[in-house]
């Protein structure tokens, strides 16, 4: 891997005065302890797939941060460990980079079980986890940055845009069996029955299982539904692999995007790589930011990443852009506490705003989770997103759908006094709190 | 008494002495010596060692149906994760209200799935007893079934291997969906405490990892009785010879189901002591994968000598600690050359070759583990 | 591709006179032909600077946010006299209609890597290369996407291409409202090809029936196209006595007809993924039958040949049908040497522990999974879909048949078909079913079992890259495609007794079936898991699969 | 474990038959009966309606060319293989067709094969204790200690066999002569009613040929031998009865000399050792 070029253009200069603070410190020698940032991603097994380039997006981010003179005039150093794409791995790798390499801060996970699976090990060991995949919400806790979107900053205003703007009224809830998409379309049905007063009967919710590769019957059946008439539309939480045959299959069977639109969570530049594009143009996708984006922050962050992969093909997408936020968050944070005591950082980062590569500024809330500007792209036929809605403004994370009865009334805060990543505003208690008394029994001990 | 036949055999004692002083010296350099001392041993390696442990339990199950019985099972993973994840429901009931909406009965997958009440078979597992019971009834049940109806009918050889193996896949897709009140592809995780303990004190993972021990040391002694026994040797009869065997008398499907039984209760055990200490189960304990590594420590120790077994889990998972860890993509290269070196080239594994000079002193139960023709 | 202007007439004129258009379109295909053969470019210089500047004025007003603007500037592009209208609106449609930072508005004629070569909108001259940031794109969203397609289909109604009319004409079905229904009425008189005809009379007839013309009923009986069904669905309920007793009792004649197609559908499908078990399996169930060899590598095999696809689409850039015609015997051979390569190295040194091979070929698996996530890449790979494998036969409008798959099942047979010749009609094929039978017989009979071996490991094999060819069609090319079948093909091979093709082609397909007949009401998982045990329980009825095979390797 | 209780249960229908005292009944009949015996392995007639009874404490010698059906028959008694058709009885109580191998076994019926096999793993002595009578359910088989009396038949039988010195030794590194006195011994040690012998003598040598002579007569009286041979001077050594398989039925049946002197006889068997040659 090539060493990315310092070019040094007035907006880099910006960027960097916003991220490396003044440019000072990369003159003077750096102290020999290093800031050392875990990188918890797998690089074998099934999830490779997905989280390979987080891992190298970091690393480049730490390389960049080093240039311009590291943080507190230390340098950084990435720690790498693989999990294998093994739940029960990353709990154990978690706790070594925790325990064992005692690094500052950690950036990692892909899947809602490995990040279920490492929690409780950092909120033991009180490290910083920064998360950078949209997910299921449902969960706050004091040790964890949500840099990825809630249901509220994708699924929701997409919802909106395809009532609004294309006049939806039937509704296909197509998901791979797992915690994301259940939870998603938990809410989604809810929203459209509340908001829009959609009829059961025009609601079809489907599940299958991971990498599942027929889809023969479901996508005829999505057809069936599709043409009786009403205006229909896919909002598909299918992952990764599962996606491909999914979408052969749709064109297959003729179902275009202008009669019944796709709209996908989990399908960004990084899955289009493996489709053939061409008979897919019109679909949906909804992220926080897309390689398309017309800002020349974004511009930079492809040229630096295509630098430093080597690759004229290389592809960005919306996780990389939350890892870029996240770190740059972290990095100031640290500025702002002066030092990378965990704890101070937890407090220095609530309200850091830090500019987003989609031209915007994006800031963290009380809730651990960030502001995000919400895009609908349709896919182009060379694999990109062309961007044909956006919310007029960024939109704060939701650790606590509105829409789920069991949380309707939580809400998480961790600025003092409250501390609590689910403090139920009906009875004014800290609910069964995960992460307030576990913490002090961390600190306890 | 019958199980204290085995310490009259050497390879016990010596087993049995060294995993006790192991376990101590652990211990001692986890408590007596002072943190930052480079000898001191962390709360992390204990754990590690307790997951080894586990597993080091699991392969004497899996030694014990493949080595002395011929069956080559690709499921055991499932017997594993069915004990964990009886041991993953009680641990789940004991979470009370604690869970992040406060419910206090209902575990928050429940309730963000919107369930009203508990399921029925999840009812009981508040009670320690009643979970640690189906730790072995729930795989034992399953082993009991499934096997009686295979044995029954003779299935043999590859055949065995391949429905054991569409058994554990078959529960792997099940145990995926979320309508079965497992938590679906998250499983079970977020654990308390257990038996009122702490689950997040170190004190309770030094705890868990010699409550391991200790369950390896009793599978191994009663393995090693079992082998020791009459029994034993009909089932190297059956293994061998398995006509022969019926002439002579011997119901051979019935002692090839009590083996089977007996390891997947193992196997169950196993998976319990596995799931406090790495704090999560989930359905990827059930993929076939995972069981035919199983097979591979074993084969790697040595087959048909149950430290073997040991000695393999232990040897592979420490490898896989350190590969994964330094040397990521070269981890699943060295796994596989493993798997072909030792077959090809190793077939009686590490133990063989410990075990061949021992044969010549003594041709007791260790050595007839030794001429495996399966 | 780049599109030439085309001086079809405009919607506006297209009412008017399309009689006279009729009379001019030969002079005008010829002449069109010449130009696009002699001077592109004449056509640019052709046109006067006052029609570019009403010309730009158009596209200024697509340049816009609002994508109803942009819809009504659309309409104003239709309504211009101008030629090169549907040039801008295909390029529009293609969303390489842009523009450049000095308010030129340009065509981009390949819109790969960092820097495009365009061309000039109104003058259609080539400009080189252009950045991609100093190119703004013209968005449209899926509303506008309909739009546009209208649009240029009806334009399309007029064109010489009988296939452009007939598209068009699919396209308008349903989408007729009274400002089309005269052009169109007119149009059925003039057009020649019954299927055209017979199309826009339908379009027409919906049409008509929204008026409430019970006898538009008449003409739509029987039809199975959706937007039909609806239309007469809403009929149906509509306040007409008449016309909604007329249009239910059409509605019920659908439907009936609409369940069998239904059946046939669900049946297709079964077939089809019982044939991709079957392509997967046939390998394994070859290796395993004749020499007792559990390849749990047979999964990565199939992979290969899948990359090997892949490969050649890379060799062959622009050629993709021709590619994956050449990655048949490509994939063979790739695979069938890496057979070779694991029987000698591995396998023979096992013979006679069948479940010693297991665990070996199994470390090999793992070996070539990672083998090829770093030599490759840990990300699936693209191969592209041919023109003639993409779509779908249409039986009729509620029965098509998926080509893809279609053609998985055909060659499918032909493989069948083939190993069934060299097992039954070749040297080699009398060997392996003596060695089969009877491994020391055979030897004593002069035949070699090693070289029988390798060959049948090799064909073996070989089959496995030519499933890998095919998936490569329907599924993932990555580095866990095998992993996804290896358990299945088993399942398929123990299910229908090993080592007898016609086993396997008989549980292939029938599990297909099953599974797909189970979906729909089982979900797709519970319907896995549903077939999975009734397979276990299966074995313990006949240990020995479907068809049992006598002879030795059956002792597994 | 209380599960397996439970399994074991399912013992108690044949408790009635714990091999101890073998509860054949042959007070008015003969020891095994068979009539109108057919077996077809797809179209071939292995066995082809065989009719054969043998009196208690006879040793009977059935010669007949390769493919008479000779272990065929030895399957079907021990129930290895289903008759299509016809009636195998043990005594007159116990109907074979409707017993697995080791009921059968355990009724009394000892086997010993063609191709000699033992448990190669297994050490001589504990190949031995494997085949001695004892209540071979799971759950005794686990906690059975061998007592004084056992260990002495077994010293017995080593003796017997002239094994005594290989008794620690696993069988598998046996020659092939001890292996064959290996699976006399398992035999003894079963204590059959009815011992069924294919072809004891294969690759012996001349003194263990009589040796096995002495013991197969000795044996009769006890009890019933059924022996198969191709060598007839062996035959010849120990027949009294002899019986003569062809193409699945009985050729003849008498004494050596009568059967000897049968023209059919001749006929078949030079014509069969002519090939054979």
């Amino acid at each position: 891997m090539n060493a990315p070029k310092a070019s040094f253009t007035p907006r880099r200069l910006v960027a960097a005065m916003l991220t490396a603070g003044t440019l000072a410190g990369a003159g003077q020698a750096l102290a020999d302890d290093p800031i050392k940032v875990g990188i918890l991603h797998s690089l074998s097994g099934t999830m490779a797939i997905s989280e390979t380039v987080l891992k190298d997006t970091v690393e480049m981010l730490i390389e960049q941060q080093n240039e311009q003179g590291g943080l507190l005039g230390r340098e950084l150093e990435a720690v790498v460990v693989d999990p294998a794409s093994n739940w029960p791995l990353f709990a154990e790798r978690a706790r070594e980079l925790l325990a064992q390499e005692e690094v500052d801060v950690v950036f990692g996970n892909w899947t809602s079980v490995s990040r279920k699976a490492v929690l409780p090990v950092f909120e033991e060991l009180n490290g910083l986890l920064f998360y950078p995949v949209q997910y299921e919400g449902e969960e706050s806790s004091e040790n964890v940055f949500y840099t990825g979107a809630a249901p509220n900053q994708q699924s929701i205003p997409a919802v909106n845009y395809l009532h609004d703007q294309v006049g939806v009224e039937r509704w296909v809830l197509a998901g791979t069996d797992y915690v994301f998409p259940r939870t998603t379309n938990r809410i989604l049905e809810a929203y459209l029955q509340d908001e829009f007063g959609v009829a059961d009967e025009d609601i079809m919710v489907n599940y299958t299982p991971f990498g599942h590769s027929d889809w023969q019957n479901i996508v005829s059946d999505i057809r069936r539904f599709g043409s009786e008439g009403k205006k229909t539309a896919v909002v598909s939480t299918i992952n990764g692999d599962a996606n491909v045959p999914f979408y052969t299959e749709l064109a297959n069977q003729g179902v275009d995007a202008a009669d019944i639109p796709v709209v996908a969570f989990s399908v960004g530049e990084q899955e289009l790589t493996g489709i053939d594009t061409a008979p897919l143009v019109g679909h949906l996708a909804a992220w926080n930011y897309f390689m398309s984006v017309d800002t020349d922050e974004n511009y930079d962050f492809i040229d630096a990443w295509i630098d430093y992969t080597g690759d004229e093909e290389a592809v960005t997408n919306d996780p990389m852009e939350a890892h870029y936020i996240g770190f740059n968050m972290w990095a100031e944070a640290v500025r702002k506490a002066g030092t990378t005591d965990v704890d101070a950082v937890k407090d220095a980062i609530i309200g850091v705003t830090v500019p987003n590569l989609t031209g915007g500024y994006a800031a963290m809330m009380p809730n651990h989770h960030i502001t995000k500007p919400v895009l609908i792209g349709e896919i182009q036929d060379n694999g990109q997103f062309d961007i044909v809605w956006q919310t007029p403004s960024t939109v704060a994370g939701d650790a606590w759908s509105d829409y789920l009865p069991g949380s309707r009334d939580l809400i998480a805060d961790w600025r003092a006094p409250m501390r609590c990543g689910n403090f139920n505003v009906s009875t004014g208690s800290c609910g069964g709190s995960t992460a307030a008394e576990e913490a002090e029994a961390a600190l306890a001990e | 008494m019958w199980l204290t036949q085995p310490f009259n055999e050497r390879s016990t004692q010596l087993f049995i002495g060294v995993l006790l002083a192991a376990m101590t010296l652990v211990t001692l350099l986890h408590l007596v010596v002072p943190a930052g001392h480079p000898l001191h041993v962390n709360a992390y390696t204990v754990n590690l060692f307790g997951k080894y442990l586990s597993y080091a339990l699991l392969a004497v199950a899996v030694d014990l149906v493949w080595g002395y019985l011929g069956i080559l099972s690709l499921g055991h993973g499932a017997f594993f994760a069915l004990g964990g994840y009886a041991m993953g429901m009680y641990l789940m009931r004991q979470i009370g209200d604690r869970g992040v909406y406060g419910h206090p009965e209902l575990p928050d997958f429940m309730v963000f799935l919107n369930w009203e009440s508990l399921p029925w078979y999840w009812q009981g597992f508040d009670m320690a007893w009643f979970a640690f019971i189906m730790v072995l009834l729930a795989p034992g049940a399953l082993a009991l079934v499934f096997g009686f109806l295979a044995f029954r009918s003779r299935v043999t050889g590859v055949y065995l291997s391949i429905i054991t193996q569409a058994l554990t896949f078959a529960l792997m897709l099940a145990f995926f969906r979320n309508e079965m009140g497992f938590g679906g592809n998250n499983g079970l995780t977020d654990f308390r405490d257990i038996l009122g303990y702490n689950l997040r004190s170190d004190a309770t993972r030094l705890g868990l990892f010699l409550a391991t021990g200790v369950a390896l040391a009793v599978g191994y002694v009663v393995c090693r009785a079992i082998v020791g026994s009459k029994l034993g040797r009909v089932c190297v009869a059956t293994r061998d010879a398995e006509a022969r065997t019926r002439f002579i008398g011997y119901r051979v499907e019935r002692f090839q189901l009590f083996v089977f039984v007996v390891s997947a209760m193992l196997a169950g055990l196993a998976g319990a002591l596995y799931v406090p200490q790495v704090g999560i189960i989930n359905p990827s304990e059930f993929s076939p994968i995972f069981s035919i590594e199983i097979v591979l420590w074993v084969a790697l120790g040595g087959r048909a000598t149950l430290y073997g077994a040991v000695i393999g889990a232990i040897l592979v998972n420490y490898a896989k600690t350190v590969f994964t860890g330094v040397m990521p993509d070269a981890w699943l290269f060295a796994l596989g050359a493993m798997f072909v070196l030792v077959t090809v080239f190793l077939p009686k594994g590490v133990a063989g070759l410990l075990a061949y000079r021992l044969k010549r002193r003594r041709n007791d139960a260790d050595a007839h583990g030794q001429e495996v023709t399966p | 591709m780049r599109n030439f202007p085309w001086p079809w007439p405009t919607l506006a004129e297209a009412g008017r006179c399309h009689a006279q258009w009729r009379a001019r379109r030969w002079p005008q295909t010829l002449l069109l032909a010449l130009l696009m053969l002699i001077l592109p470019p004449a056509i640019a210089h052709a046109q006067d600077a006052e029609r570019d500047t009403a010309a730009l004025e158009l596209l200024e007003a697509l340049d816009v946010d609002s994508f109803p603007a942009k819809g009504e500037a659309i309409d104003a592009i239709v309504a211009s006299e101008d030629d090169r209208a549907r040039y801008w609106l295909q390029s529009l449609l293609d969303g390489r209609l842009q523009r450049a930072d000095d308010g030129r508005f340009v065509v981009v004629l390949d819109n790969t890597g960092r820097d495009w070569p365009v061309e000039d909108a109104l003058s259609g001259e080539a400009l080189g290369e252009m950045s991609r940031r100093e190119l703004d794109r013209i968005g449209i969203n899926n509303a506008l996407r309909n739009q546009l397609r209208i649009a240029i289909a009806v334009v399309d109604l007029y064109a010489a291409d009988l296939e452009l009319r007939r598209a068009s004409a699919e396209r308008l079905l349903g989408e007729v409202d009274a400002e089309l229904a005269e052009p169109i009425a007119a149009v059925i008189e003039e057009e020649s090809d019954s299927r055209v005809r017979q199309r826009l009379t339908l379009a027409l007839a919906i049409h008509r029936l929204e008026q409430g013309e019970v006898e538009a009923v008449e003409t739509l009986q029987g039809s199975l196209h959706s937007r039909v069904r609806v239309a007469l669905n809403r009929a149906a309920s509509s306040d007409d006595p008449l016309l909604a007793a007329a249009a239910q009792e059409a509605v019920n004649s659908i439907e009936q007809n609409l369940r069998i197609n239904r059946g046939l559908e669900t049946l297709y499908f079964g077939l089809s993924l019982g044939s991709v078990l079957v392509l997967a399996a046939i390998g394994l169930a070859i290796t395993f039958g004749v020499m007792g060899v559990i390849n749990m590598a047979h999964g990565e095999l199939i992979m290969l040949g899948a990359y090997t696809t892949w490969a050649m689409q890379q060799l062959l850039p622009g050629q993709p049908g021709l590619a994956l015609i050449l990655a048949i015997p490509a994939g063979f051979m790739v695979a069938a040497l890496a057979g070779i390569a694991i029987e000698r190295g591995v396998i023979q040194f096992l013979k006679g522990r069948p479940l010693e091979t297991l665990l070996a070929t199994f470390g090999i698996s793992l070996i070539l999974q990672q083998l090829v996530r770093t030599a490759i890449s840990p990300q699936n790979r693209t191969v592209v879909t041919p023109e003639w494998m993409s779509g779908s036969l249409v039986v009729n409008d509620a029965l098509s048949l998926t080509l893809n798959r279609m053609y998985v099942l055909g060659f499918t047979l032909v493989v069948f078909a083939a190993l069934m010749l060299i097992m039954r009609r070749t040297r080699l094929g009398l060997e392996v079913r003596a060695v089969t039978q009877n491994r020391a017989m055979a030897r004593s009979m002069g035949i070699r079992a090693t070289r029988v071996d390798i060959m049948t490991f090799a064909l073996g094999s070989g089959v496995a890259g030519l499933a890998g060819v095919a998936l490569s069609q329907l599924t993932n090319v990555g580095p866990n495609l095998g992993q996804n079948y290896i358990i299945d093909s088993f399942m398929v091979v123990v299910f229908g007794g090993v080592g007898n093709l016609w086993g396997t082609l008989v549980a292939g397909l029938s599990l297909g079936v099953i599974n797909q007949i189970l979906e729909p009401w089982a979900g797709a998982v519970l319907a896995k898991i549903i077939v999975l045990v009734f397979i276990i329980l299966f074995i313990q009825k006949r240990p020995r699969g479907l068809f049992p095979q006598k002879g030795r390797a059956a002792e597994g | 474990m209380s599960l397996i209780k439970s399994l074991s249960q399912r013992d108690r229908v044949f408790d009635f038959m714990a091999p101890a005292e073998s509860p054949v009944d042959v007070r008015h009949g003969p020891i095994l009966y068979m009539e109108d015996v057919t077996v077809s392995f797809d179209g071939f007639k292995a066995i082809n309606d065989l009719s054969l009874t043998v009196d208690d404490g006879e040793l009977r010698c059935i010669i007949g060319p390769n493919g008479a059906g000779k272990t065929t028959m030895m399957d079907i008694i021990t129930g290895k293989t289903r008759p299509d058709q016809g009636q195998v009885w043990f005594g007159t109580r116990h109907n074979l067709l409707t017993m697995n191998e080791p009921e059968i076994a355990t009724l009394g019926i000892g086997r010993k094969f063609q191709k000699p096999t033992v448990f190669e793993a297994l050490s001589v002595f504990e190949n031995l204790e494997l085949a001695m009578t004892a209540d071979k359910r799971v759950l005794p088989t686990l906690f059975a200690r061998l007592d004084g009396p056992a260990r002495e038949r077994i010293d017995e039988v080593l003796e017997m066999t002239g094994l005594s010195e290989q008794r620690r030794r696993p069988a598998g590194v046996l020659s092939h002569g001890q292996k064959q006195w290996l699976e006399i011994g398992m035999l003894l040690m079963q204590r059959p009613r009815l011992l069924l012998v294919d072809e004891p003598v294969a690759g012996m040598t001349e003194q263990e040929m009589e040796r096995t002579a002495e013991l197969l007569t000795g044996l009769a009286g006890k009890q019933s031998v059924v022996v198969v041979e191709h060598d007839m001077g062996f035959v010849r050594s120990i027949a009294r009865k002899v019986t003569v398989l062809h193409q699945g039925s009985v050729l003849a049946e008498g004494s050596m000399d009568e059967v000897q002197n049968d023209p059919r006889v001749i006929e078949v068997y030079l014509g069969e050792s002519e090939e054979a040659a």
